[in-house]
This record gives C-alpha cells, structure tokens and sequence, in this order.
C-alpha cells in the first residue's frame, strides 16, 4: 500500500479525532479562558444528555434504522416527572424511564413486526409524541423543588459531575453491548443484510424491538437529566430537534447511515465535536448566520474525511 | 485465424487493501474468437474483466478495447424492483413519436425476445420476483441484445440447469456465427470444451497459460490452475463424493404436504441421517422454495415439517435451533453480511453456543473460524478482511462454514458448488460427503446433473412445484433423471 | 398490451387496489369529511385546500425523485424559505428577476447537494442536513439576521403568479398540477426516469448496467433544490413578501407525503400520482382538524401523528 | 410613533391604553354593522399554547367572549403561516363575522387579510404588528410596542448598574421581528451609557438554550455584570446557569428581561433578578370594546398601544399576582 493510500485510510478512521483536537488547538489558542477545569466540565455536562441520546441512535443506525422520535421522548420523560415526583424522585425516574421504554419498543414493534420504514415509524412519534407530552403537562412548563432529583444533574462526584458519570458509563455499557455480545453481532448482521441475518436463524424481530426499546429509554435517561439540570419540566422545548443532533454526532463519528458497523468511541467523539464547535461559535460571538454555515462546513468536512470510498 | 485484436490488456496490475487482484497480467482476445477464462477462486477473473470494462482502473498497464462491451456480471446485476421489460431494455427504451417511452413496445419485444430464452414470465411483472436462473437468462438477452463487439460472460451458467446451459450455449453458437468476440468464465470444464477456442488460465493474479484449448489436455488444464503436477490430479480424481451410504435409521427430518400457492404444492421429503437426498428440476420448478419452506422462510399454506419426530414451528429461528440450517442460493442477497468480516460472517449462526450469558467467547472463535477457513481452503489475507472483498467463490465457502459451525443434523443445500473452482468443488463435495457418513441428513439441490447423480442416494424429482416422481438406487443415471425431467416438455407438448 | 401473459386476475385487481391504498384512503377521508362537515366541501373550502397543497406538492415532487433514487432531502425547507426571500429581494428588478433568481440560487445549492452525494460516496441524509443549516444561515445573513422582510411591490406582475386566480382556483395550484404530470411523464416515459428507478433500486447493478447513476442523482438533486426554490418563489408571490420563518419542518412533511404515497425510502419504486394523493390526505386532515374547531392545540398534533400511523400501517397491511 | 404611559398601578386588568395615528371607521371601511353580543367571532392563535404568554393570551380572548356572549371559534396555527391563513380563511367560511388575529409574523397574512375584506369582516390584529395597511387591510392593532420594552428594559438595566457594567444579551429566535425589535429599544436605550454589549447570542426564546449559551458566556467571559434576555424563560435559563457558575444573580450579574411570567417575577421578588418588563397579553378586554366602539360606528385608533407593567426588586412582591 502506498503511504498516501495509508495516510488517507488512517485518517478516514481517526478524522474525527483529528477535528477534536485541531478544535481544541485552536480554542486554545484563540478563545479566552478556554483552558480552564470550569469550561471543560460545562462542555462535558452540556454533551452529556445528547451523548446518551447519540448512543441509543448508534444502536439503531446500526441496524440500518434512524429514530426519529428521540426528542419527543425526552419530552414525554420531562412531562412525566413532575406528575410522580410527589411520590420521590426514584419513582418519578422509574415511570419516565418506562415510558421512554414503552415508545421505543413501539417504535421497535413498527418496524419489526409490522414491517414500516424506520424513518416514518418513528416519524410519527415526532409529530404526535410532543403534543401528547404537552397534553400530559396542560401545555405548562413546571418548575421543580425536589433536591434529590435535582441533585441529578447539579450534584459531582469526586468533581465529576452525575450527568458526565452517568454518560460515560453508558457509553461503556453500550460499547460492550457491541463488540461483545451475540446481541451487538447480531444487531450489526441485521444491519447488514436483514435477509441473510433472517436465514442465518438470528432473532432479527427481538433484536430489532431490543434495539428500539434501548435507544427509547436512553432517550428517557437523557430527557430526565436535562430535566433535573433546568430545575424543570418543559415538555414545550426539551429535547427539540434533538434527533438531528445525535444523528449527526453519530454520523460525524464514523458510523455510517446504511447500517451493519457501530462505532461507539467515535460516536462519543462526535458528540464533543459538535459541543466543541458549538461553544467555539458562541464563545466568539457569532452571528447566528455565520454560525450555522460554519457548522454546516463543518459537518461536511468531518463527513468527508471518514466516508467510505467506494 | 488471424489475429485481429479487439481487446489487449498488457502489464495490467491491480491491487485491492493488499490483496493483488491482477499483477502483471497481458490478455488478448481476438475478433470472433471464444476465449474461455480460468482460474481457482480468487484468481483474478472477475477483477480482470472489471478491468476491460471499465468499473476498476488498474494501477498499471495498458488496455486497448475496440468496439462496444457487453458484459454478464458473476452476480445477477439487475434491478429487482424494475419490471423485467424495463431490466431487458434499460438504457436503450423503444421511443414513441414524442420521444417518450413506448411502454406498449417494450412489453411486447420483451415478451417475444424473452420466449427465444425460454422465458415465459410476465414481462410487466417486477424482475425480483423470478427465480435466479431466469433472471440470469434475462441478464443475458440483455447483454446479447446490446449490439455488442465483445460479449463478455462471467459463470453464466452457475444458476442454470441442463435444458438453460444448452439455451445459453446455443446463443453463444450464435454470436460466434455473427462475428462477435467472447470472453467465457466458467467452472464447468465440459462448457469450455464445448465452445471455446482459446484459454488463459489466471492463478494468483497471474496470467500463467495462454493458447488454444483443443489441444490442451484436460488435466493439464486443471493442473494449470491449481499449479499442482498432473500426477498429483490424478490421485483425486474429479468429482470427490464417494460410494453411496445408506442409513437404516428413521427419517430425521419429515416435511409433509408443504403447500404455498402458486409455487409449491404438497411437496414430501423424508431424510435419514446420513442421507443425502437430491431435489432435481427445471428452472423455477420450485426447488429452493422447497428448501425455503422447510427452514421456515416461506410462508405456507398447508405442510408439517417434524425433526427428529417433533413438530417444528414455522419459523427460521425455531427450525435453525431444531436443528436445521440452509445454505441459500443467491448469496449475494441473502448470504453473506458484507459489512461484517470473515470471522465474523463464519459464526454468526453460532453465535449463541459460542458465548456465555451472552456474552462471546473471542478464543472459541477464533478456533472454530481458523479451523474453517484451513480445512475449507478459504482465500483470505485474515480472518478480519470484510467479507464483501472476497472473490465470489471464496463468499460461497465461508457461507458454507457458517453452516458447519452450527453442528447441524439437517443441512440444506441450495447450489452449494456454484460459482466455485474445480479445486473446491471437489472439496466441497467430499465434505458432504464425509458430513453424510458422519450422521447428517442432507438436502442437495444442484443444477449439475452430474452433481446430484454422485452425491446422492436418492432423487426427489420436482415438476411445477410438485413431486414428480422418486428416483433410487439404479435409477440414478442420467437417462432417468432425464426422462422424469423430459416429462414436462411431454407434457407441454400434449396440452398444447 | 400484447403481453401473452397479462390477464386482469383477481390477484392483480387486489394489486391495483394495494398500489392506490393512498388513494382509496384519501377518497373515504373526503367522503367522511364531507358528510359530516358540511363546509368542508364548499368551494372557497376546496379552492384554499388546493391552493395549500400547491406549495407542498411542488416541493414533494423533488422529493419524489429523490427518494426514489434512495436518497433524502432535508434541505428543501431551507431552500423554500430561501427562495421566498429571494424572490422577494428579486421583485425590485423585475418579474424574470424574481422567478429566476430562487431558482438558480436553489437551483445551485440542490446541485452541490448532488455532487457531494454523487461524486463522494457521503450520505444523502447528512449532505443535506448540512445544507439545511446553510441555507438557513445564508437566509440570515441576507435579511440582517431576519430583521428585514423584503415586500413585494402589490401591483407587480410577480404577485400576480401567486395571487392570480382561474375561475377562483390560484394559478399556483395550475402551475403544481402541470409540474406533476410532467413529472410523472419524465418518471415513467423518459431514460432518465428510469435511471432514477434503476439507480434507486440497486446502485451497484445499475452501474454495472452502464446506468450514469452519479449524473442521475446530481440531476435529481438540483430538480429537487430548484423545486423547492420555486415553492418558495410562488408562496413569496402568494404572500406578497418573503417571509423568512416560513419552512421549518417542511422537509419531513414533504417526506411523509411521498412515503403516504407509496414510495418506498429506500428507493427503486413509487409514483408521482402517489405523492400527490398524499399531499391531499395531509392537507384533508389538517383541514378537519380546523372543520372541528374545538380541538386543544396540543392534541392536534397528537391527532396529526396517530394519523399518519394509521395510514402508513394501513398500507402496510394492504401490501402483505 | 406610538407611546406608552406607564400606569404604576397593577397591571394587566384594566388594560390601559394609548392610542395613535388617524383613525378608521365604520363610514370608512363601508363594512356592515355587527353586534359583538351573539355575533361568531374568530380568533386565529398563532403558536401552541405551550407557553404562558399564548396560555393567558388565548385565555384573556376566551373569558372576555364568554363574558360578553359571543360565540367564539378558535384556531391554532401550530407555527405555520400558511396553516394561519388557511385557519383565518376556515375562520370565515365557517361564519366568524369578526375576527382577532395573533399573527405568527409580520409579514405574509395578505392573503388572510383580502379574504377577510372580500367578506366585509373586520379584522383586529393583537399582540405583533403587521405590515399590512390599517383600517384597509386591518381594522387596527392591539399590542405592545417591543422596541419600546427594549428600551424600557435598558432603562431598568441602566437604573441597577448605574450606567457602566458589560453586558450579554440573549437574543429571541433568528428571523423573528420580536427579537429584532426588542434588541433594537435596547441597544438605543444603553447607547451613550458605559453599558457596552460584549456578547449577543440566540437563545431562541427557550429556558434550556438561554442557560447553555449562558452557561458558555460566563466561562469565557467571566467578567459579565449584566444580562438582557429577550424573554424570561431564558432569564430563567441565565439565572441556573450563573448560579452553577458560582456567581449570585441579582447581584453580581444584573438580569432583566421581557415578558411577565410568575417565574421570573418570582426571582425578583426573591432577589436573585433586577427586573422584569412585561408583555401584555391580555387583549381579551381591550378587543372586545375596540370590536364594539366600530360596531357603534366609532372612530378607533390605528394603533392601541396596551399597557406594559413592569417589576422590579421594589414591587414585584405585592404584584405577584398579576404576573401570569
Ligand atoms: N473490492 C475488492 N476489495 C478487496 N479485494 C478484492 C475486491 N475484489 C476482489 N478482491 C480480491 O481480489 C482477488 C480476485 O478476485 P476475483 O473476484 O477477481 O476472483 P475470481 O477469479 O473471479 O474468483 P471466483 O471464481 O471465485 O469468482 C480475490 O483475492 C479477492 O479477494
Ligand atoms: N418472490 C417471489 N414472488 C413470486 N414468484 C416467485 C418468487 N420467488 C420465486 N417465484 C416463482 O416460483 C417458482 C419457483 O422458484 P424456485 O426459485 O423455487 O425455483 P428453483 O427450482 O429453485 O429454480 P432455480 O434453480 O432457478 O433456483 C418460479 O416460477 C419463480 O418465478
Ligand atoms: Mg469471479
Ligand atoms: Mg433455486
């Protein structure tokens, strides 16, 4: 192989490593203030939620689905919460966490069992899941008291904050889930060809519904940190075009649409791209419009770079 | 002949994440000549051809093409979603006045055109929805149809049976009389030595032999390709199965009344362990959708299948756990996951015994995978290449490991040899054959007469979706089989 | 048709019934909503129904094309948004300047939009995601961060195209229907057509078959980014200025309208006239919707998403 | 242009009001006369009512309607302005002889605007001005005037800094003529005081974008001392995100913003916020009377400004109840 052909290979694998650092380079370098342990850890708190839900789309991408209705069911989760904080913050995570389980084994049993293109399954839930978390929350946003659930998404560990722990360890827990379990093989083979994986005997319809049911309730975990992090519960906006965030980051992380390879470090990645590029906008004061074409560039780029030639 | 030059290749290398595909190849092919192209699995064939056509760009070397190519591709390439008549005519529509699709005219020449094929489907109807070997007859119209210079053929006939091959080979006939240069790949040496004129022989991306075919002997041939001494062919013979082996024991796999309309109708088979059972057929006469429904992945109407005496639920996951597994036909499609590597595609049915609490064991693996791709000559640079860039043969053994793995006591086998080289057939079928005499009940569907004459014990012989006789014991020869086939084009010939 | 085979068998009349489930649904909805909303047929009610879907229909038959060839278009929201604002800086100079300005400017992101899909192998879903944001920002950046609107001139001729009536049905909704037939004629009865199909419904075989599928969806994408470009151009002309938070969202309705109509996302097969009954079930609903009146506004939505689901799981089912 | 007289008193119920530009009346528009009491009258809401603002906006039309016995229908245009003049067109067909219309934007309700006259039925637009022609296209309009709250906020920023400080600004939704309009009061307000704008970002009308883009700005400039959010849920969203940051809202960091929600009025009755300006939204009263001084044949004014209270540290406790 020629060093070019290497090189090239390399960095459509790391590419969006390489971003990560060149962004942190340039911040600093030319952003006030940026090296310091209190911007990292409000970069690490803000990527969290979106990370969690990134994740969950990871999983579903690689089964050559797209979930569309993650930010309505980060929005069921906050309008759920305040109904059953009366009876402590345990239940009222439980209750969120199963609905957010219930919407994505639905969305899970649309595609498996009934045979609908993820894309509009779950596309449905966009459109109906918010009105019906506005209907549960009489269209009002509430604030919340309880310390305990509050605690949630302000409190720290040894410094690091729970939302970060929290993330991290479902990124570690789901990159297990890939690369050592029949189900994670499973899950990529039916991303990969769904008729083979179907003659090969795999429980394509469980797993389908599994990964559905995963993304649904990681959805519901970052719908109620971000929740307990507003110190309320805002069915209107939380979680608003929160799809296309976490398919970005995931794409951006090399994982690519068409199914059959998750990559959960680069998902990771590509969450703190994406914060990394938002905070650099805004911490340099530009102009909405400029900021949404540089993203775009950007988003481009680091697609790019790590897309598979052909 | 003259030599007249309408395709020179010279010093072409290719290279592929460091596999060398071709290296240094020179190939020339002459006005009206059929040049037959050989080779083991991976030897280069179909990327040479991708190289005279354009698709991969060599990293060296020279190529010269005069005339327009058509080209058969090894794998059906079509578009199963369009309708057979739009497939046939794709790039050359019959246009109207206003210079708008004739849609009326394309169906009717395809119709027509299709009928000197032996096609009789419906021209309107989506392309998916025909058996594999008619979509390759519809995939050769169209390439012959094409006005072409050069028709190049990569194993035309890996999906067909006898009556289609004598179809294909009379085309071939044609063309030759036309005028027009042929590039012929095939596994099946009495093809070769049937229509062919010349021969280069690849090995390893080489070019290793290049001359006329009449003159070289058969097994000089063979030898050539898989660059061992004649004397060392002749120990093994051709064909690898040995003496038939017949159990005593109860049927392992009953399958009764297997009814789904309109394909198949009330079909029965009974295998024993130790067993090999042959389905033989035309084209379409439902032979897969046979295997298909014993696997529990066509949807019936009426049919038991029992392993071991115990009903089975019609699913593919229940009657994979009971026992069951298939080598599908078209591995493209419904074979290989091309994103996942070797190792990875080798174990996926396994995978549930190969890990705990779901869990996978990574050495338990690796054990089983090596010990395949060792024991079944798989060409690969590492159990970690995808793979989607094996050669097509080396696809079909890999799918063949993946069966293996799942210790199964009922193996179906759809085309199991189709696509691979002489070398691996043999080995192939000595697997099954050793599989057999270990106590598995096995299912044969092949297209090569010769194939099922000499793997299997017993014949079920299938016309329009029903069982149309059983063949055993001295029955088995080809007069037979052929007359049980021949009754249909009697049949035919009465209700006409 | 002089097929030897082609017979209309009962099991092709249920096809023909599966293929039009769309249609068959869209006709009880109208039926349904007719008996009992008795406004819901008066004319000035059909005449605003037609209108409305107009917009959509034109943006959605780009989308047609492209999802047929496998791909997706999230950029068409933008691009409509964009090409209102256009048309509406354009009017000053005139009615070519307003008319054509949309769609090149469309025109020309929908073609960068084929290239990057074409040329480099990345995912239509990403590209145009990309293009998304950009031609939001761009939108920004020309009108002052949104804090200038663009008026069109009342008496010019380009509000004519949007306000301009036929025996009080708008010329927009003309200018949609003639835009679908063609459509559907350069779908079905033209070779680029059917490499649109042929692209969609097996990339690799249609390369090999010598179909320019790269061509195809470059020119797939810039039909769809012009289209939108026009939808806007013609709303700016409806609303006499170029509204800029007009868009938002769109895209997904202009998907939801083809995939109600049949065409299948992962490409290789659907219909113009599919699309266009889609359109009219999404506008009929949304229209019931109002014709009911009391409803909460938050269950609108809930109302909204329940109904998709019944449509696409109906069609479903009718397709087994 | 329009001004407005600051009532001191409680806000919101009486609605007081201020009134420019030539008039327009019955005799003027030539439309017909139409009791208010019985008569179906048509309110096109804009948005979901997913906010308090359109809660207590929806809410003032539909107790004033009871009140008055009118037969009210309602639409709601879910964000989409072609849906709001479909709404205003369904409106009319289904027989509103009035209408009050919430305007999702400025500009693009032409059309809404012709049908409605091709009907003879009069049109109030309440809460954002359009840009069409008053008392043709329009009878009049109802709302604040946001430039004017920019600048109010400005003052009250001015009043709790003592005129130097740095300040960022939250900014409404892009392309929204609120934002644009609020900025705008604003930005003349602090002009020509050592109050200097060090940063302005969107944070799109929205509790959790204010405190992440807050959360941003007091990290790499850790020396603000002030802060304008265009609407309280993002002064809400602020008030977190400094509070994580360690500093102490209200005080070190002034914070004003527009609006007039409990929960903001609420944090500056408990200190940790300087000052809010309201936004009306009550218009049910005030269209209602306007409805029936055309109806009597009464010359009504182009513009009626409504009444924007606002709350600061030293009266917010009392007026608490008026925040909605
Ligand atoms: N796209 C690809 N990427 C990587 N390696 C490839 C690719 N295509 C072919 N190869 C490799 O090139 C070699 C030659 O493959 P080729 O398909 O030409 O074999 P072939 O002679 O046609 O074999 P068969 O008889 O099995 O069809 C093989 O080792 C194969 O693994
Ligand atoms: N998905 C399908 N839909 C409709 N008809 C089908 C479908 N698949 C197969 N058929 C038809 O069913 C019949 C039996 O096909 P089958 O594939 O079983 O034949 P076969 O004997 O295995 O032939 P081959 O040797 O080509 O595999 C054929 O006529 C075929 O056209
Ligand atoms: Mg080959
Ligand atoms: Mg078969």
């Amino acid at each position: 192989m020629t060093l070019t052909a290497t090189r090239t290979r390399w960095l459509q694998d790391n590419g969006v490593y390489v971003a990560v650092v060149a962004l942190l380079l340039f911040n600093a370098l030319f952003t006030a203030n940026f090296l310091t342990l209190g911007n990292f850890t409000t970069q690490l708190v803000q990527a969290a939620p979106v990370l969690i839900v990134a994740l969950g789309m990871a999983l579903v991408i690689g089964t050559e689905g797209v979930d569309l209705s993650v930010g309505a069911v980060m929005a069921l989760a906050a309008a759920i919460i305040p109904l059953y904080l009366g009876a402590g913050p345990l239940v009222a995570i439980t209750m969120a966490l199963v609905v957010g389980l219930a919407a994505g084994a639905f969305n899970g049993f649309l595609v498996a069992e009934v045979g609908i293109q993820p894309i509009v399954a779950t596309l449905a839930l966009l459109v109906g899941g918010r009105g019906l978390a506005l209907v549960i929350a009489e269209g009002q946003l509430v604030q919340l008291h309880d310390p305990a659930f509050l605690a949630l998404g302000t409190g720290d560990v040894l410094g690091i904050p729970i939302s970060v722990l929290i993330a991290v360890l479902l990124a570690v827990v789901v990159a297990g889930l890939t690369n050592r379990t029949t189900f994670g093989r499973q899950l990529v083979a039916i991303g990969g060809n769904r008729k083979a994986a179907t003659l090969a005997g795999l429980p394509v319809n469980r797993v389908l519904v599994g990964v559905y049911a995963i993304c649904g309730v990681l959805a519901a975990v970052a719908g109620v940190l971000a929740t307990s992090r507003l110190a309320a519960s805002d069915p209107a906006d939380m979680g608003l075009l929160m799809e296309l965030s976490a398919i970005t980051a995931v794409v951006v992380g090399g994982t690519p649409l068409t199914g059959g390879k998750v990559r959960v470090l680069g998902t990771v990645m590509g969450v703190v791209l994406m914060q990394l590029v938002r905070a650099t906008l805004i911490k340099h004061n530009l102009p909405d419009s400029i900021a949404q074409m540089i993203q775009a560039a950007i988003i481009i780029a680091a697609v790019y770079v790590a897309r598979e030639r052909r | 002949m003259p030599t007249d030059p309408v395709i020179e290749v010279a010093g072409v290398t290719k290279t592929f994440a460091g596999v060398r595909a071709l290296d240094d190849v020179d190939f020339t092919l002459n006005r009206g000549e059929i040049h037959a192209l050989v080779g083991e699995n991976g030897a280069g064939k179909s990327t040479l051809i991708k190289v005279l056509t354009g698709i991969h760009t060599p990293d060296a070397g020279r190529i010269t093409r005069k005339g327009h190519i058509s080209t058969i591709y090894q794998e059906v390439n079509l578009v199963p979603l369009m309708s057979v008549a739009a497939n046939l005519f794709l790039g050359r529509e019959p246009r109207n006045r206003l210079g708008l699709i004739d849609r009326a005219r394309r169906s009717a020449d395809a119709a027509e055109l299709l009928t000197g094929y032996g096609i009789t489907a419906d021209v309107s109807s989506p392309l998916g929805t025909l058996a594999v070997g008619e979509q390759q007859m519809v995939a050769l119209a169209r390439a012959v149809e094409a006005d072409a210079d050069v028709v190049i053929m990569d194993e035309p006939t890996s999906s067909l049976e006898p009556r289609e091959v004598e179809t294909l080979l009379e085309v071939v006939r044609k063309l030759h009389e036309a005028g027009i240069a042929i590039i012929y790949v095939s596994h099946r040496m009495d093809e070769l030595y049937r229509i062919c004129d010349t021969v280069t022989v690849l090995r390893d991306g080489r070019s290793v032999h290049s001359g006329p075919l009449k003159e070289l002997p058969r097994i000089e041939l063979v030898s050539l390709m898989l660059g061992r001494s004649v004397n060392e062919i002749q120990k093994h013979g051709t064909t690898a199965f040995g003496e038939d082996h017949y159990a005593g024991r109860e049927p392992v796999l009953e399958a009764t009344g297997l009814t789904s309309k309109p394909r198949i109708n009330a079909v029965n088979v009974a295998i024993r362990p130790g067993e090999v059972v042959g389905l033989a057929g035309l084209l379409g006469s439902g032979r897969t959708e046979t295997a298909k429904a014993i696997i529990g992945a066509l949807p019936l109407d009426d049919g038991t299948v029992l392993v071991a005496g115990k009903p089975v639920p019609h699913n593919v996951k229940a009657a994979t756990k009971a026992g069951i597994s298939m080598l599908a036909e078209d591995r493209k499609t419904e074979g290989i996951i091309p994103n996942l590597s070797v190792r990875e595609n080798i174990v996926l049915a396994a995978l549930p015994r190969l890990s705990r609490f779901g869990v996978i064991s990574r050495a338990r693996q690796d054990r089983i995978v090596d010990t395949f791709i060792t024991r079944l000559r798989i060409k690969v640079s590492s159990p970690e290449q995808k793979v989607a860039e094996l050669s097509g043969g080396n696809q079909q053994k890999v799918l063949l490991a993946r069966w293996l793995c799942t210790e199964p006591k009922i193996l179906l086998l759809d085309e199991p040899t189709r696509g691979i080289d002489v070398g691996a057939k043999a080995e192939v079928q000595a697997l099954i054959d050793e599989l057999a005499r270990e106590g598995l009940a096995v299912l044969l569907i092949s297209s090569e007469l010769d194939e099922l004459l000499d793997g299997a014990d017993r014949l079920i012989v299938l016309r329009d979706g029903a069982v149309a006789g059983e063949l055993e014991g001295a029955q088995l020869t080809r007069e037979h089989v052929l007359g049980a086939i021949a009754a249909e084009v009697m049949d035919d010939a009465d209700s006409n | 048709m002089t097929t030897p085979m082609t017979t209309l068998t009962a099991a092709t009349r249920t096809k023909v019934l599966q293929r039009q489930g769309a249609a068959v649904a869209l006709v009880l909805m109208v039926a349904v909503s007719w008996l009992v909303f008795p406004r819901f047929g008066s004319l000035d009610n059909l005449r605003d129904l037609a209108l409305q879907g107009s917009f959509l229909a034109v943006i959605a038959l780009g989308m047609t094309f492209v999802i047929i060839t496998g791909g997706i278009d999230l950029s068409v929201g933008s691009l409509y948004a964009l090409g209102g604002v256009l048309a509406a800086w354009g009017s000053q100079y005139g009615f070519l300047v307003a008319l054509a300005l949309p769609l090149l400017v469309c025109g020309l992101i929908g073609l960068i939009n084929g290239l990057l899909i074409a040329r480099t192998n990345m995912a239509p879903f990403i590209v145009t995601l990309a293009s998304l944001l950009f031609a939001r920002g761009l939108l920004l950046a020309i009108t002052d961060e949104g804090a200038n609107t663009y008026q069109i001139p009342p008496d010019s001729a380009f509000v004519e195209l949007g306000r301009g009536t036929v025996f009080g049905f708008g010329y927009p909704i003309f200018i949609a229907a003639v835009l679908c037939v063609l459509g559907g004629m350069i779908l079905n009865r033209t070779s680029f057509g059917q490499n649109v199909f042929a692209a969609g419904g097996a990339e690799q075989s249609a390369i090999l078959m010598g179909v320019p599928v790269a061509k195809t969806k470059i020119l797939v994408y810039t039909m769809s980014g012009t289209l939108a470009g026009l939808a806007g151009a013609l709303t700016a002309a409806y609303l006499q200025s170029g509204v800029t938070v007009i868009g938002v969202g769109t895209e997904l309705d202009a998907i939801s309208v083809v995939v109600i109509g049949g065409t299948l996302l992962t490409g290789g097969m659907g219909t113009v006239l599919g699309t266009v009954i889609g359109v009219g079930l999404i506008k009929v609903i949304q229209n019931v919707i109002n014709q009911i009146g009391t409803l909460d506004s938050n269950y609108q939505s809930v109302v909204s998403g329940v109904f998709l689901l019944v449509v696409v799981v109906l069609q479903r089912i009718l397709r087994r | 242009s329009p001004q407005t007289t600051n009532s001191g008193g409680p806000a919101a119920s009486a609605a007081q009001q201020q009134t420019s530009g030539p008039g327009c009346s019955r005799a003027k528009t030539g439309y017909p006369q139409v009791d208010v009491k019985g008569a179906t009258v048509g309110f096109s809401q804009s948005e979901k009512e997913a906010n308090p603002f359109r809660v207590a906006e929806t809410q003032s039309i539909k107790d004033e309607a009871a009140k008055r016995g009118v037969n009210l229908l309602v639409t709601n245009a879910q964000s989409d302005l072609n849906k709001q003049i479909s709404d205003i067109k369904s409106l009319l067909d289904r027989g509103a002889k009035l209408l009050i219309v919430a305007p999702l934007n400025s500009d693009g309700l032409q059309p809404a605007f012709d049908a409605a006259k091709a009907k003879q039925v009069p049109v109030i637009t309440i809460d954002r001005k359009v840009t069409s022609q008053p008392c043709t296209d329009y009878l009049t309009f109802i709302g604040s005037d946001f430039v004017e709250q920019g600048k109010r906020a400005a003052q009250q920023m001015v009043k709790a800094t003592g005129g130097s400080g740095k300040v960022a600004i939250l900014l409404g939704a892009s392309g929204n003529n609120v934002t644009v309009d609020r900025t705008k009061g604003f930005k003349d307000g602090i002009a020509g005081t050592g109050l200097t704008v060090v940063a302005e970002q969107t944070g799109e009308f929205d509790r959790s974008k204010g405190q992440a883009v807050m959360e941003q700005l007091i990290q790499s400039n850790p020396d603000i001392t002030a802060v304008y959010a265009e609407n309280d849920e993002m002064g809400v969203g602020a008030v977190t995100a400094l509070k994580a940051a360690g500093k102490s809202p209200g005080k070190d960091v002034k914070i004003v913003s527009v609006d007039g929600t409990r929960n903001a009025v609420q944090l500056v009755a408990d200190g940790s916020y300087t000052a809010v300006i309201e936004s009306n939204p009550r218009f049910g009263p005030l269209a209602f009377d306007t409805l029936e001084k055309f109806g009597k044949g009464d010359e009504i004014p182009q513009n009626i400004v409504i009444s924007d209270d606002e709350y600061d540290t030293t009266n917010a406790a009392q007026k608490l109840s008026n925040a909605y």
